[in-house]
């Protein structure tokens, strides 16, 4: 176990591990451009370079192994120089871009220039031209200009997605990255490369100028667009969702996603029902919440016994809504037709595409399995003689048949959040929130239970699913069932469903936690940073 | 550095008396009258609308965006003058512009000048030198509101060429 | 008409004139004005909030004070009015010159004699 | 003269009088004050409204009196739905009938001389209580502002109304007993008679140089004017006794309250400058001491109308120069030091005439 | 500032003190909520310190970053030994409440009012705790950093907003 | 107190009058109210309630970077804008451990010391017109006007100035500062001389101050005061001079002390500081030597545009800057100046970021306007005009 230091801190690692890890463990910052933790090393950027007592020339941190007695600075004159160094080569051929760059805000490059030189520049010659605005493959342009030449994407090609579509042709100051002859950047995970890349070299045409980055406001969340249910950070922009990012986490995702999940958020941005609706006298009204809700309750009152009305259950419910609906299906809904609906299944791959294409299908099942509810699958859902049914959710696969029957059913109470052939067929309308609008958990296929947050506020008079639920049970006489927030509602969960025993959202943490597992102690919700004065 | 107590005045009996000092004060702005009347000299009053006041260079007026060499619009949508903008008056669209020189210029450029506290942040914070406050305007009062917000096409009225090189193209 | 009277003619003239004349003006600005009342224009000034107490109350008695002090020397001076227009006629009579010197004197100091007693109880500290 | 003739002389007279006059002066007032103030500050003053938007030689002046005067006579009249109706129409009313009232005493030109018969054509009703006739209906306008402050039912008016009531009432003494040594000097309460006795003799002004003074300041705290002003202070009681009035009410009072200034500048005038005496001329007058008209007579009441607006300026100029007084400092000048030195004014005067008689 | 009072008042109430610091010439003493009024009658009366003046008093919402989440700072001077001190106690969310100095010094009235109408921290011993710069029927303290963006308040109008469910 | 008259059996009792005065009162300018309890025209009791301005300026500090934060500081004592801004960006240079330039820091104190007449000019003219004299009050404002003119040459604006920068100025002087500071001077002398005559030794004038609104020393610094206010009691305490800042300790000039603390003796001291500060600034002039504004450090200031326009490094410096602020080390400080009213501290807590965590400022007025109510109990109710315009009460200072 090799024993060295690190600006005069003593630390003993594994042996093996690099410089900067250690660095990393000590809470030492050492600027990287090339480095990614999910990537094979290549150092070639030159920026982590740091002094140490075993080698006469600074070595590259993220490259160079710890040896015992090793002495390492990542300060001083000497690191310090080496690193403005490095910055002035970098930016030698750089373009006076930041303005039209939409990497600007989040640019690494613009980081460390800033932190480790902010020296004027000493050029006084022409920069190397390169192609701008290059089009590398359907979602990605590239800037060749702006690359620094780190190959992050072309290592992530080759490694994570395992296409190698692309490589580093010519020499020198006229290097550049570009696709082998024929090929495009079009694998499934291609817009990770924009992610990783340091600099707005690789930008993605989506998001293209639509938002400066550093006015985006953050929240993290999970991707619902299949069940592996990866960590994101939902950026939006006047309350507008502006673009899907995603986040680290080992136990899910690691540090990538699909394209097909971040482009996901576009299908939700339009049509969204803002208010309830009701039927009155043939004729489709806006109405008030509590309306429509006693509207509702009178529906299923009016069915005549449980036996005639059908729930149509979502996985794209939250566990919390899960809970509350799963107690309104076994208390006051008791014996009713319980269905689950949800997306049909698609295509998946071993990288971390799922079939399912629900955000919560193993959550939803295990919590109403645990209240004693009994779920057939969509395609077993038969709704005759049922006089009301509730359905859950926009996202379910009803065949054409189902639809014609269900829309025979007498009363038909809808929440969902759009304004689509389910919102024509309801005569109950009641809207929901989006899954970016709503605090919560979702389970993933795995079992693991991950935090999502409220990243915009709520359109118009959307309420949750599980609001609703738990009004209809106030409705129905179970008045006890008041929760002030989701964290209320999961603790009830924790105690009720044994699956989630134990569980908190002070447990979670910043990576979720598998269910089963014994959980982690808890940790505070933001860590503290001192602000006690030190100088 | 010194303190110094101020001295309070001993008023004289004929003081008291109020008579002097309010001769003293009439002859004050009987003298101000009787010059305002026949010389106007010391009359700072201007007579706006016909008469206007010579703004200084720095003055901070209405905004304006400063032409490229085509007589295009200079700014490439940024976005710093927004975010600079303490009082958040300024509302860019960018946009593509398919164009080789630069790719990006604002769709619509709104300024609200009832918001606008005329700082001139905006005009600090412009990389491209395409936002100024120089025009030597105020601002004009109007009867709507919507004819406070100012756009593209106006704004650019008052452009003018800026000797500044294009920001976001190195040389 | 008697004479003495007869000046008193135009000033009743007048007197119907001029309340005449308010009476139009002010019914004039009636007519021609528009009248849109509204609550908050029916609300006394007080600085831009409700009234905080109804005005008509018993105010500070430090002001009948002084309307009784007006009263008392108002009255006196009046009583030296005839005696300041017959003055330059009766200096003229030797005789009775020094009376009617005497007799003014002798009121003013009853006058000033008022003034120092209404001072001295402290009528006349307003602070 | 016969009863109809003494009406439609009255009319007339009165007509000519306050409408050619005194309402013209108090009109023009109004601007000329703004004028003189803000040359006095170094400001141009209004000078915007024009006649049809036409300019000529004092049009900017005309198109300010005529819009000022038509202004309010289209705003609404209002009245405040919570204060006393009758009483807050009445309170612009008696403050402005006894400010046209009292100029049926006053002599513009020169009449018969003290003793002779005869009509005074300048002078509506040659009474021979003239000026107690005068204090008598100046004493009335105390009413005007006070009623219409407690109508209103607002407590600045309130206070503004207490204040003037207290301020008017207190110097009116002075203001009464300051002309009585004038009285005794010329004998007569009569203006008229004073007027021509001042031709006789001297100047009020420099028979009664302590009198004049006394008469000035209180003059000016009878008219409510800085550094009298208390009762409409305007950064302690918004506008006094006016808080609640608008349109033609609002310029009633404030046109009663221009008219008193040009009548208390036509009593000092009478009083103490001369009246229409011009220094050094004769009055011709034929054997029964009526006066010759002529020519001279003309120019006996410019100089008149002249020593006014002198007097007003004066009045003016003050008030723009000085700040005011305070409730108790005003009170204490009033009661404590301006009413004492006119009863010593009055008591000085008489010895002096005793011993010189 | 000076290390003077830090010294004096360290030596004088050695259980009073909590931590002390100086950054960028500021001294800083973190003092226990009981001590604070002795501490305070203590600096004011003191000759040799002579802190008559008291500058300013407000709080602190550390939300997130330390615990106790709030404080209430205190600057303090003299005159006439022209010197400085800040004073510092540390108050839970929970019992949100501080002995008021208005005993010591008057000029703390208002400050100590508006510290209680941003941040809601009492000020035992106060005569007149109302809010001073919000009105009466304002809801909730709004500089603590949990007051929520966009809330409605009483006596505002404000456009429908949506609420949580 | 209010009992005291009102025996139960006593009948001809007067009863008190309430009056509010304020928010929307002539007198109050800046908005604020007191609520008045009167007896005839004495002032029995005043309660004083403030908060009608509050814009939420500690609020808005901690979303705003620190640059972000001068415009809002032009407007807390919107008569001496200039003050504000120096004292600001001295606290957060105070807390980034930087010193501005030693030209910033003259020119600094040029625009500090000419705004704290207009301060002064303001309430002086103001202190005229409140007793009804009005054209002393447009003499001062008049002599005000042609010193903003001086103000809006170099700044760009009257009021609104936000001229100086974290680290230094927005601009140095422009060209013919000199020429036009002198020509502002002497007008401002000619018309402070029509003002001293037609106020100073008037009577009328000097029985309206003289005596009225008296507070103790004692009582004023127990109260919390600082500046003119209370050197008009006689305590002679100045940051300028106790603690200071920038070259204050370069330049002569004599603290002006009352001795009664009265509204007279307030008139007499914003007097002579307008003379004093006439020294200051022509001794500034005379001292400061060409050199940069700013300070040579990008991490703080904004580069040179001819480097942003045309190079990465001053492109990228300048985006950061914008973006993200000048980050302040964690820590607190306090840092306070000699604004006009007084003693005006910023107290800043900077987690790190570009943004402070907490600004608290430390209006001057704030601690002036709350000694009102003993001064003006049991005196008329016109004194509290001339009283509470001769504390200077600025709203937009003492609500933020």
């Amino acid at each position: 176990m090799p024993t060295l230091k690190i600006d005069g801190r003593e630390i003993t690692v594994e042996p093996g591990t690099t410089i900067l890890q250690a660095a990393q463990q000590l809470g030492i910052e050492i600027p990287t451009f090339c480095y990614h933790p999910g990537l094979t090393i290549a150092a070639n950027c030159r920026m982590c370079l740091v002094d140490t007592n075993k080698a006469p020339k600074p070595l590259p941190a993220c490259h160079a192994q710890v040896m015992d007695g090793m002495e390492v600075t990542t300060q001083g004159e000497k690191v310090e120089k080496t690193q403005k160094a490095v910055l002035e080569f970098i930016l030698l051929n750089h373009p006076v871009d930041c303005p039209i760059c939409d990497q600007a805000g989040e640019c690494v490059l613009q980081d460390h220039y800033f932190k480790y030189s902010a020296e004027p520049s000493r050029l006084f010659h022409r920069k190397q031209h390169k192609p701008k605005a290059k089009v590398l493959g359907p979602d990605i342009i590239l800037d060749a200009e702006r690359c620094i030449l780190c190959t992050r994407c072309v290592r992530f090609c080759d490694e994570v997605a395992k296409s190698s579509q692309l490589t580093v042709v010519n020499r020198g100051e006229k290097s550049e990255i570009t696709t082998f002859p024929g090929l495009e950047l079009d694998n499934p995970y291609a817009a990770n490369t924009v992610d990783i890349c340091p600099v707005g070299a690789l930008t993605s045409r989506d998001f293209r100028f639509r938002t400066r980055v550093w006015m985006l406001s953050s929240e993290e969340s999970v991707c619902p667009e299949c069940e592996r249910g990866c960590k994101i950070r939902v950026d939006s922009f006047e309350n507008t969702v502006r673009r899907y990012k995603p986040m680290h986490n080992p136990k899910v995702n690691d540090w990538w996603m699909c394209d097909a999940g971040r482009g996901s958020f576009r299908q939700y941005l339009d049509g969204r029902m803002e208010g309830p609706t009701v039927v009155r006298d043939g004729r489709r009204v806006a109405t008030q919440v509590g309306r429509a809700l006693e509207d509702a309750a009178e529906a299923l009152q009016s069915a005549g016994g449980m036996g005639q009305v059908a729930v149509v259950v979502t996985p794209w419910l939250t566990n919390e809504d899960a809970y509350l609906v799963g107690r309104l299906l076994k208390g006051p809904l008791a014996g009713a037709r319980v269905i689950m609906g949800g997306r049909a299944p698609g295509a998946g791959d071993d990288v971390l595409i799922r079939p399912d294409k629900n955000p919560n299908k193993r959550g939803v099942s295990a919590i109403l399995a645990a209240l004693g509810v009994a779920v057939k699958p969509l395609a077993e859902m038969d709704l005759a003689g049922v006089r009301s049914v509730v359905v859950m959710g926009d996202q379910n696969a009803f065949s054409d048949a189902q639809l014609e029957a269900l829309g025979r059913v007498e009363r038909r109470v809808v929440m969902g959040a759009f304004m689509g052939p389910l919102w024509q067929a309801a005569t109950t309308f009641l809207p929901t929130r989006l899954h970016w609008e709503k605090d919560g958990t979702f389970t993933n296929f795995e079992g693991v239970v991950q935090r999502i947050r409220r990243a915009v506020a709520p359109a118009g008079t959307c309420k949750s699913e599980g609001y609703y639920a738990m009004k209809l049970l106030q409705a129905f006489g179970e008045g006890g069932l008041a929760f002030d927030g989701p964290r209320q509602i999961f603790a009830a969960l924790a105690a009720e469903v044994p699956d989630f025993r134990g569980l908190s959202y002070e447990n979670l943490g910043d990576f979720g936690q598998k269910l089963g597992e014994p959980p982690a102690p808890p940790t505070p919700e933001t860590p503290p940073a001192s602000m006690e004065a030190s100088a | 550095m010194a303190t110094i107590h101020v001295k309070r005045p001993e008023l004289t009996f004929a003081e008291k008396l109020y008579i002097p000092e309010v001769v003293k004060g009439l002859a004050v702005t009987t003298r101000q009258l009787v010059k305002n009347v026949f010389t106007r000299k010391d009359i700072t009053t201007r007579q706006y609308p016909e008469e206007k006041r010579p703004y200084p260079d720095r003055f901070r007026g209405r905004h304006r965006l400063m032409w490229d060499d085509d007589k295009n619009v200079r700014c490439v949508a940024c976005m710093l003058c927004s975010t600079a903008c303490p009082a958040n008056c300024i509302h860019i669209v960018a946009g593509d512009r398919g164009d080789d020189k630069v790719e990006k210029y604002p769709v619509s450029f709104e300024i609200d000048l009832l918001v606008c506290i005329y700082c001139g942040f905006c005009e600090e914070a412009c990389p491209c030198d395409a936002i100024r406050m120089d025009s030597g305007k105020h601002p004009l009062p109007s009867f709507s509101r919507d004819k406070q917000r100012i756009r593209k096409v106006q704004l650019l009225e008052e452009g003018d060429f800026s000797i500044a090189r294009r920001g976001g193209r190195g040389t | 008409m008697d004479p003495n009277y007869a000046p008193y003619v135009p000033v009743a003239v007048v007197s119907i004139l001029v309340v005449g004349l308010a009476a139009v003006i002010l019914l004039l600005n009636r007519m021609l004005g528009p009248r849109r009342p509204t609550r908050e224009k029916g609300i006394p000034y007080e600085s831009g909030v409700d009234p905080v107490s109804h005005p008509r109350r018993r105010f500070s008695v430090k002001f009948y004070m002084t309307a009784i002090l007006f009263l008392v020397f108002d009255l006196e001076v009046v009583f030296i009015y005839p005696w300041a227009t017959r003055f330059k006629a009766w200096l003229a009579d030797d005789a009775f010159a020094p009376v009617a010197l005497g007799s003014m004197l002798f009121f003013v100091l009853v006058l000033a004699l008022g003034l120092v007693y209404e001072w001295k109880r402290g009528a006349m500290n307003w602070e | 003269m016969s009863v109809g003739e003494l009406i439609l002389f009255g009319i007339i007279k009165f007509i000519a009088i306050v409408f050619g006059w005194v309402m013209l002066v108090a009109t023009v007032l109004t601007l000329m004050e703004r004028k003189q103030s803000a040359f006095m500050q170094n400001r141009v003053g209004p000078n915007r409204a024009f006649v049809f938007g036409k300019k000529f030689p004092l049009s900017a002046f005309i198109g300010h009196l005529l819009s000022d005067a038509l202004k309010v006579l289209v705003k609404e009249d209002f009245e405040p739905p919570r204060a006393n109706k009758w009483l807050h129409l009445l309170g612009p009313g008696i403050a402005v009938i006894p400010a046209w009232l009292l100029w049926v005493v006053i002599p513009f030109g020169p009449g018969p001389m003290p003793g002779a018969e005869g009509d005074h054509p300048f002078l509506i009703a040659n009474l021979n209580v003239g000026v107690l006739f005068m204090f008598a209906v100046m004493s009335l306008s105390v009413y005007g502002a006070t009623l219409g402050a407690w109508a209103s039912n607002s407590a600045y008016s309130l206070l503004g109304g207490l204040r003037t009531a207290a301020q008017m009432i207190s110097y009116e003494v002075t203001l009464g007993l300051n002309l009585v040594g004038v009285f005794m000097i010329f004998g007569s309460t009569r203006l008229n008679d004073i007027i021509w006795g001042q031709g006789q003799s001297a100047w009020g002004i420099f028979l009664q140089p302590v009198g004049f003074v006394l008469f000035l300041v209180a003059s000016i705290a009878e008219t409510k004017r800085a550094p009298f002003d208390l009762p409409e202070a305007e950064s302690e009681l918004a506008a006094g006794y006016f808080t609640e009035y608008s349109s033609m009410r609002f310029a009633v009072y404030s046109l009663g309250e221009f008219i008193g200034i040009v009548a208390v500048a036509a009593v000092a005038v009478c009083c103490f400058l001369g009246g229409w005496q011009i220094p050094w001329v004769e009055t011709p007058v034929d054997a029964s001491g009526v006066p010759i008209y002529g020519w001279l007579t003309v120019a006996q009441i410019a100089i008149f109308l002249f020593k006014m607006v002198i007097f007003i300026w004066l009045q003016m100029q003050i008030r723009w120069t000085l700040p005011r007084f305070r409730y108790d400092q005003l009170m204490k000048l009033g009661w404590l030091y301006l009413l004492p030195l006119s009863l010593l004014n009055l008591v000085v005067t008489a010895i002096i005439m005793y011993a010189v008689r | 500032m000076s290390q003077k009072v830090v010294d004096a008042i360290s030596a004088r109430f050695p259980d009073a003190v909590v931590s002390t610091h100086a950054y960028r010439g500021d001294d800083t003493v973190v003092l226990k909520r009981e001590y604070l009024v002795e501490v305070c009658r203590f600096l004011k009366e003191d000759p040799e310190l002579d802190m008559k003046l008291p500058v300013d008093v407000c709080g602190v919402d550390y939300l997130g970053h330390k615990t106790p989440r709030f404080e209430v700072v205190y600057h303090l001077a003299s005159i006439t030994k022209r010197h400085r001190v800040r004073l510092k106690v540390q108050v839970t969310e929970d019992d949100c409440e501080v002995p008021s100095v208005i005993s010591v010094w008057r000029g703390v009235d208002w400050f100590e009012r508006e510290a209680w109408d941003m941040y809601g921290i009492r000020f035992a011993g106060h005569p007149n705790l109302k809010r001073v710069l919000l009105y009466e029927e304002f809801e909730g303290h709004p500089l603590r950093k949990d007051y929520p963006q966009r809330g409605y308040q009483p006596l505002m109008p404000m456009p429908t907003l949506p609420t949580e469910g | 107190m209010a009992d005291a008259l009102k025996k139960e059996d006593d009948h001809l009792h007067s009863e008190y009058l309430q009056v509010a005065m304020g928010p929307s009162h002539p007198a109050t300018h800046g908005t604020m109210q007191m609520m008045l309890t009167l007896d005839g025209e004495t002032v029995v009791d005043v309660d004083v309630k403030i908060g009608y301005l509050h814009r939420g300026f500690e609020k808005m500090s901690e979303v705003s970077t620190y640059n972000q934060v001068i415009p809002y500081t032009d407007r807390l004592n919107y008569v001496s804008p200039l003050c504000n801004n120096v004292g600001w960006v001295l606290a957060v240079e105070k807390a980034l451990g930087i010193e501005a330039p030693a030209r910033a820091q003259w020119i600094r104190m040029v625009m500090a010391e000419m705004s704290r007449i207009t301060d002064h000019l303001t309430a002086l003219g103001a202190g005229a017109l409140e007793l009804g004299g009005f054209t002393p009050f447009l003499y001062a404002i008049q002599a005000r006007e042609d010193l903003w003119d001086v103000v809006e040459e170099v700044t760009g604006a009257r009021l609104t100035t936000s001229y100086t920068r974290v680290g230094g100025l927005k601009a140095d002087l422009p060209e013919g500062f000199a020429a036009s500071y002198a020509h502002a001077k002497s007008e401002v002398q000619r018309l402070l001389v029509d003002v001293d005559k037609l106020l100073t030794r008037n009577r009328i004038f000097y029985d309206r101050m003289a005596g009225v609104g008296a507070i103790s020393k004692e009582m004023a610094v127990d109260y919390g005061w600082t500046g003119p206010c209370l050197r008009s009691t006689g305590v002679d305490y100045d940051v300028r001079t106790h603690m200071p800042y920038m070259f204050y300790d370069k330049v002569e000039f004599d603290v002006p002390v009352g001795d009664n603390g009265d509204n007279y003796d307030r008139y007499l001291v914003r007097l002579e500081e307008i003379r004093q500060s006439f020294r200051i600034i022509d001794q500034c002039l005379a001292m400061m030597e060409p050199g940069p504004v700013k300070v040579d450090d990008w991490n703080v200031v904004l580069p040179p545009k001819p480097q942003v326009y045309n190079t990465i490094e001053g492109m990228i410096a300048h985006f950061k800057i914008i973006m993200e602020g000048v980050k302040v080390p964690a820590g607190e400080v306090y840092g306070y100046t000699e604004a006009g009213n007084g003693e005006l501290g910023f107290y800043i807590v900077s987690d790190g970021s570009g943004r402070p965590w907490r600004v608290k400022v430390r209006p001057p007025c704030f601690a002036l306007l709350q000694a009102l109510k003993p001064m003006v109990q049991g005196e008329l109710l016109a004194d509290i005009i001339p009283t509470f315009d001769t504390i200077n009460m600025i709203g937009g200072e003492i609500d933020r």
